[in-house]
């Protein structure tokens, strides 16, 4: 009955230009805590051009509570969604939340090897569902359009906030694993952020907690856990010289912003967590309140105002160095004139 | 014309059809492959006879023709990989000579489904059980073969033989019974196996 | 009228447990053309064999057919027990009913019938078998031993000892392998230099043995007994016969900080170079890749930028113009001695591996493998024995020996045990202990496999005498932290997760085929296996042997060995070299293509698909020497039997012997009383 | 989460190799994973203890051989809870059902003002149109 496309790893066909309609399931935390990674990703794409369209009447895709309670909802919830995408003829989805992308990707795999369970889903979901709809990863998005975004800071009239800025890029698991599901980056030794990052101008640090989990669903079951390994995490983050955190999934921004008083001892200096597509936007200069900056419990207002400080001094510095060659240079010209 | 089809249990057992194939396999790749899936003791269906032959490029394709007209289902051709072969390029003949041969079967009414050809090493036993339980299973999906069973009556005696080429040679332009029995005498010849016993 | 005899095995229950022999035997009995039929519990043992001659006798049989097992494992005992009764041995032939039959089914029914129809079909074939004489070739006396390591020096050694010309050829500049670049050897911890060199300048100075360093097999055709070699000596821009290894020019060069293969990449050389002081021979090699003068001329400079190793040179021996050239060697036998090479984790993998993410992909300061550590406790090493991180130079005060680093591990695509590691792990851990006293070193394994003869008690003496910790469990992570290389391990006897701030980490790498083994076997047309090591012709009885006649394997370049077994497969190899030298001519099976003249109508397309060159143009001439016409014809001591040329005869004018088209078409008519 | 687990992957696929799943289902331990995958993704014999987890954790559930850890059960719950009843997870409507089935009701209180001034908490769960759907999937797979 399913046409099933070839289950290739997650990883979107995107051609390079003009891309197919990209259909966007934002998950419930994008409408709720993580509004700011909604805002930013909209922004971001709007100036890369890149058009998305919220799958209509899209439902939550069950997250870590759905598998890991029952294999069958793990399944049906995602898939849900990808019929939906797939009625409203979208070829590809984006997700932006880890966990989300994950879900979807791994039903979407679950169905495509399992000829059995691509019958039953039909039924339980009640629509049908030829499972043609590929999932694509708001990293592998970004990566890809990573030369546009060089090409944009670089023509950017004011200067680059973040040029120079070292930044931790924090991969946590179900962004880039299990291999078979989040097939577009490397798990053990990721570097699609760090690419996106470079593009924008700063300065990835070299550091080892990449893809160490951040306690994802416990935030609120067990939050001594994810205070325990959130400080292990920020640590090594400070210990590599980074001055702020760059997430892609909002349970880990969750996790090492909104714990982030719990976590850190009295006195310390606070590590601001920004999402992937906050950085990009900022690097594009896009205003902050557009990228919702304002909406984190590690006050990322000092941190901006720092950078574009910092920006504001080497352009200057600029400026000067520039006078002065152009000084020298009507100087020599002078003398040549009058030898 | 009665061929000498007697009925065969394979052929009339209605439901289960049990598919015969023949396996024509290369002696230093595939023939050994086997030998390793035996010392394994991996199990497989029980439909496949092999023939053993020094080289792929050793297959001539009226031995494929000849087998469905024996009475076969099915029949694999199996040898070493390219690059593998013991002969340096027996196998690239096989390769080029047998793809021709394949649109050939297809064009004169064997289904393509009932020819595998494959690429099995020594060290590949569990390669060759696949490919065995893959054939079996598809032939027995197509059923069985009988459009070349019997097309040539083996009970003829030779000298019966002598004397239709006499007449042939006699009347070469003769009636069309002389025709169809020269066609004949001439797959027959091919094929001679009248044993003197 | 043929009396074929069957005799049909049990091989004790092998074949009996799934096949009623009894049945076989009996169907058969009175089955067209057979005079005998009976079964037997063990037709390969001397009462089996015995019964076959006595039938031969008793029934005047003409054909004997045995269904046991496959003819690979005794289609030449049986041939022989035929000889010896007066059959002609290609008379006979096997059924293989057992690993094509009684072991791959369990319905006794079917394993039966199906036995009856694979006897049934050799019989029918036997009927069209012709008596046949083996071929008799010359034999060249001369062997080619590929690969200079601890084995192809054994092996070119003992046969030159028999008596025998060897050519030793070694891609390298000078032979010795990965022997040479051991500091100490388990179990016994004697230095590897001081076994190694004597057997390398042995071999330098016999009589009998032609070395070609800096050399490598361009190309192989002929036969057992008949092959012609083609050998690629490649540039060394050093005259062999002037240079006196004085070193002056080494000393001379400016290129000193190219990374050198022979200290892994822990040291340095120049760019005309001597691998190591013991090299054989003691003659350097320039590196056109990494010397200036070279480089200068790929771009085409017009004066040459460099040249101080030529001036440096007293006798005038370097000449940078000279070009690969090319030597013909004809050789009786090969030897395969190319040993092996180390897995690296890094990300770039050939094809099926994957690298070690997890530990790094090598790119972790610190971090190195088996041989480095090697050259870190070599006395003529880069440290000169002292054992040195490569990061900063200092001595690290925690190393952690990592096993199974590939190896058991179908993940990343290497299933198999490389079988040393366990052994030289111990051993590295011992030497770092001597060397570094109050050094502690930590061993993550999974089982500790020292199975040769000495070696538990060695890998005991390391953990018992110099307390080296051994810790039951895989390392998950491996990360720089600060100037420290952090360890997660586990240890699953306590239970516990283990970390390890180390100050260096040495992984136990898998053992991999040399680079080129796989291209080198299609040379000589020798199997190998998905990870690229030589097949042996049987692993049991013929573990030397390869499945192409003259052709033999010993060491690495088979399976992971150490040198022990690497040695005394070396010597087994010259055993059975020798043993094809013995005699003067070689006997060879008759399965050879045969032209019938007065049909062949010489269009020469048998001559075009032979791979061989075995089809020559013959002339027919008249009485009157006038030429009538000319036909194809077979050199039976070129031809090797593969039978495409019948395939391809339109006018069914040639045929091989043993499979001409009467045996085969005689088996597929067999098959059409299948039932 | 392995130092706070008593029986680590390993444990579990030893005890599942050698038949003694239950005992592994009736462990806290595969309530205390965190679904990282980082097991699957390094076994060198390519198994999967991830997905024997999950499974066990459904074992669990099905048999209720034991309880798992009140909080983490009420977690999911309340999570799933959501979904049945809006099709999208209300993050506060989750975290009050949340405290009502462990009790520990000021859990985060100090965090909601923050949450509410940083318009992260919509105080109205926005549901969407396919509740059959929602409703027919939960049925279904409470039959499977």
């Amino acid at each position: 009955m399913s046409t099933v496309a070839a289950p290739d790893t997650g990883t979107a066909a995107t051609a390079a230009a003009p891309r197919a309609p990209l259909a966007y399931y934002p998950g419930c935390s994008l409408h709720g805590t993580s509004r700011e990674f909604d805002e930013s990703l909209r922004a971001v794409l709007a100036a890369l051009r890149v058009p998305i369209t919220e799958i209509d009447d899209w439902s939550c895709c069950g997250a870590s509570s759905g598998h890991a309670t029952d294999h069958l909802l793990g399944v049906a919830l995602p898939a849900r969604n990808l019929a939906l995408a797939e009625a409203q003829g979208f070829k590809s989805v984006l997700a932006p939340c880890a966990a989300c992308y994950n879900r979807l990707s791994a039903a979407r795999l679950a169905v495509a090897g399992d000829t059995e369970l691509a019958e039953r889903i039909p039924d339980v979901l009640g629509r049908p569902f030829a499972n043609t709809v590929e999932v694509e990863s708001v990293m592998d998005l970004l990566r890809e359009a990573a030369v546009m975004i060089e090409e944009k800071v670089a023509a950017a009239l004011t200067p680059n906030p973040l040029e120079g800025l070292r930044l931790a890029a924090y991969y946590g698991c179900l962004l880039v694993r299990p291999p078979e599901v989040a097939g577009y980056d490397d798990p053990e030794a990721p570097t699609s952020m760090d690419e996106v990052l470079a593009a924008c101008g700063a300065n990835p640090v070299d550091w080892n907690m990449k893809v160490e989990c951040c306690g994802g669903a416990f935030s609120v079951s067990r939050t001594a856990s994810v205070v325990r390994l959130g400080r292990a995490i920020i640590e090594d983050a400070r210990r590599s010289g980074a001055e702020a955190l760059v997430v892609a999934c909002p349970l880990c921004h969750s996790n090492l912003d909104l714990r982030q008083k719990a976590i850190m001892a009295r006195g310390e200096e606070p590590m601001p967590v920004l999402f992937i597509t906050q950085v990009v936007g900022l690097a594009l200069g896009l205003p902050a309140a557009a990228l919702g900056l304002d909406r984190h419990f590690v006050d990322t207002e000092p941190f901006i105002r720092r950078l574009v400080e910092q920006a504001a001094v080497r352009a200057a510095a600029e400026e000067k160095v520039k006078a002065e060659a152009a000084a020298k240079a009507a100087a020599r010209r002078g003398k040549a004139e009058s030898a | 014309m009665s061929g000498t089809s007697e009925t065969r249990a394979g052929a009339t057992a209605g439901g289960d059809f049990e598919p015969r194939i023949t396996a024509f396999a290369c002696n230093w790749c595939t023939y050994t492959g086997a030998d390793l899936a035996g010392t394994s003791r991996l199990h497989m269906a029980s439909n496949v006879r092999i023939i053993r032959l020094p080289c792929t490029g050793r297959i001539d394709p009226l031995f494929v023709i000849k087998a469905f007209e024996r009475g076969a289902d099915g029949v694999i051709v199996s040898g070493c990989h390219p690059a593998d072969c013991h002969y340096t390029a027996g196998n690239y003949h096989a390769r080029r000579r047998f793809a021709v041969f394949h649109d050939l079967m297809g064009f004169v009414g064997v289904d393509p489904g009932r020819i595998t050809f494959s690429w099995v090493s020594a060290s590949e036993g569990a390669k060759w059980r696949n490919v065995v339980d893959e054939a079996v299973s598809k032939v027995r999906e197509l059923g069985p073969f009988t459009a070349y069973r019997g097309l040539i009556d083996h009970n003829v005696s030779a000298d019966h033989f002598e004397g239709l080429l006499t007449a042939v040679r006699a009347d070469p332009a003769g009636s069309e019974a002389g025709q169809t029995e020269a066609a004949q005498v001439g797959a027959a010849v091919v094929t001679d196996d009248g044993d003197p016993s | 009228m043929s009396r074929i005899g069957i005799f049909v095995c049990h091989c004790g229950e092998n074949i009996a447990r799934t096949v009623d022999v009894a049945a076989v035997a009996e169907a058969l009995r009175d089955h067209p053309g057979v005079a005998w039929s009976e079964d037997y519990k063990y037709m390969c043992s001397d009462p089996g064999q015995s019964l076959v001659r006595k039938a031969i006798e008793e029934h005047e049989l003409t054909g004997v057919v045995v269904a046991a097992c496959s003819p690979h494992m005794h289609e030449k005992t049986f041939r022989r027990a035929c000889a010896a009764a007066g059959l002609n041995p290609f008379m006979c032939e096997m059924a293989n009913i057992r690993e094509h039959c009684s072991w791959i089914h369990e319905d006794r029914d079917e394993a039966t019938a199906k036995a009856i129809d694979i006897a049934r079909t050799i019989v029918e074939k036997v009927k069209h078998n012709r008596p046949l004489e083996s071929i008799r070739i010359p034999v060249t006396k001369r062997a080619l031993v590929v690969g200079g390591g601890i084995a192809g020096i054994q092996a070119a050694l003992d046969i030159a000892d028999g008596g025998h010309e060897v050519v030793l050829v070694e891609k390298e500049a000078s032979i010795g392998g990965h022997m040479s670049q051991l500091s100490e050897t388990f179990p016994t911890l004697d230095c590897s230099q001081c076994i190694l060199t004597p057997r390398m300048v042995e071999a330098y100075q016999h009589p009998n043995i032609k070395l070609h360093t800096w050399s490598e097999v361009e190309s192989v055709d002929g036969y057992i007994g008949n092959f012609t070699v083609k050998v690629r000596k490649k540039a060394r821009s050093v005259d062999e016969d002037l240079c006196n290894g004085c070193g002056d020019c080494q000393a001379a060069c400016p290129a000193k900080k190219i990374p050198s293969e022979f200290e892994a990449g822990l040291g340095t050389r120049t760019a005309i170079y001597v691998p190591f002081p013991q090299a054989v021979p003691n003659i350097p090699v320039l590196d056109r890749q990494n010397c200036t003068l070279f480089k200068g001329r790929r771009k085409g400079l017009a004066k040459d930028a460099c040249g101080k190793c030529k001036e440096a040179c007293l006798r005038g021996a370097v000449d940078y113009d000279t070009e690969d050239t090319f030597v013909e060697e004809q050789v009786g036998a090969i030897v395969v001695a190319t040993g092996y090479g180390l897995y690296s984790i890094g990300r770039e993998q050939p094809e099926g591996l994957k690298g070690y993410g997890e530990y790094g992909y090598g790119e972790v300061p610190d971090v190195i493998d088996g041989l480095q550590f090697e050259r870190l406790a070599s006395a003529s090493g880069p440290t000169a024995g002292a054992i040195l991180r490569p990061s900063d130079g200092k001595e690290p005060k925690t190393v952690v020996f990592v096993h199974c680093v590939g190896s058991r591990d179908p993940e990343k695509g290497m299933s198999y045990c490389s079988k040393i590691c366990c052994m030289y792990n111990a051993k590295h851990a011992m030497l770092y202990k001597h060397k570094v006293h109050d050094g502690r070193a930590v061993a993550f394994y999974m089982d500790v496999r020292a199975a040769g003869k000495g070696y538990d008690e060695f890998s005991r003496r390391a953990i018992e005498e110099d307390e080296a910790e051994y810790i039951r469990g895989r390392v998950s992570r491996i990360f720089r932290e600060g100037d420290k290389v952090k360890v997660w391990g586990f240890d699953t006897l306590s239970g516990e997760q283990v970390v390890i701030d180390a100050d260096m980490v040495v992984l136990a790498t898998a053992m991999r085929p040399q680079a080129g083994a796989k291209e080198l076997a299609q040379k000589l047309n020798v199997s190998y296996d998905e990870h690229g090591f030589i097949n042996e012709a049987h692993p049991k009885l013929r573990p030397v042997e390869t499945n192409t006649a003259g052709v033999f394997v010993a060491g690495a370049c088979q399976a992971p060995r150490d040198i022990p077994d690497s040695v005394a497969m070396a010597s087994a190899t010259a055993a059975k070299v020798m043993s094809l030298f013995s005699a003067d001519e070689l006997e060879r099976e008759p399965a050879v293509a045969v032209v019938n003249e007065t049909t062949c109508i010489g269009c020469m397309s048998c001559e075009h698909v032979c791979p061989y060159g075995a089809v020559e143009v013959k002339e027919i001439r008249g009485r009157d020497g006038a030429l009538q016409r000319t036909v194809a014809s077979v050199n039976p001591g070129v031809c090797q039997g593969c039978g495409t040329c019948q395939a391809v005869c339109l006018s069914k004018s040639i045929e091989l012997e043993t499979f001409t088209d009467e045996q085969v078409y005689a088996e597929i008519n067999a098959l059409a009383a299948w039932d | 989460m392995g130092t706070e687990m008593t029986l680590k992957p390993h444990d579990v696929m030893r005890l599942v190799a050698t038949r003694k799943s239950r005992r592994a289902a009736a462990d806290e331990s595969i309530w205390l994973c965190l679904t990282c995958e980082t097991c699957s993704a390094r076994c060198p014999n390519d198994c999967d203890p991830a997905g024997v987890i999950d499974t066990l954790r459904e074992v669990s559930l099905e048999t209720d051989v034991a309880d798992a850890p009140r909080r983490i059960a009420a977690f999911h719950r309340a999570f799933l809870a959501q979904i049945e009843s809006n099709g999208r997870l209300h993050e506060m409507g989750m975290v009050m059902d949340y405290k009502l089935r462990t009790g520990d009701l000021m859990k985060d209180v100090i965090n909601a003002p923050g949450m509410v001034s940083r318009g992260k908490l919509s105080l109205r769960p926005d549901r969407i149109r396919g509740m059959a759907e929602i409703k027919r999937i939960f049925e279904k797979c409470g039959e499977s």
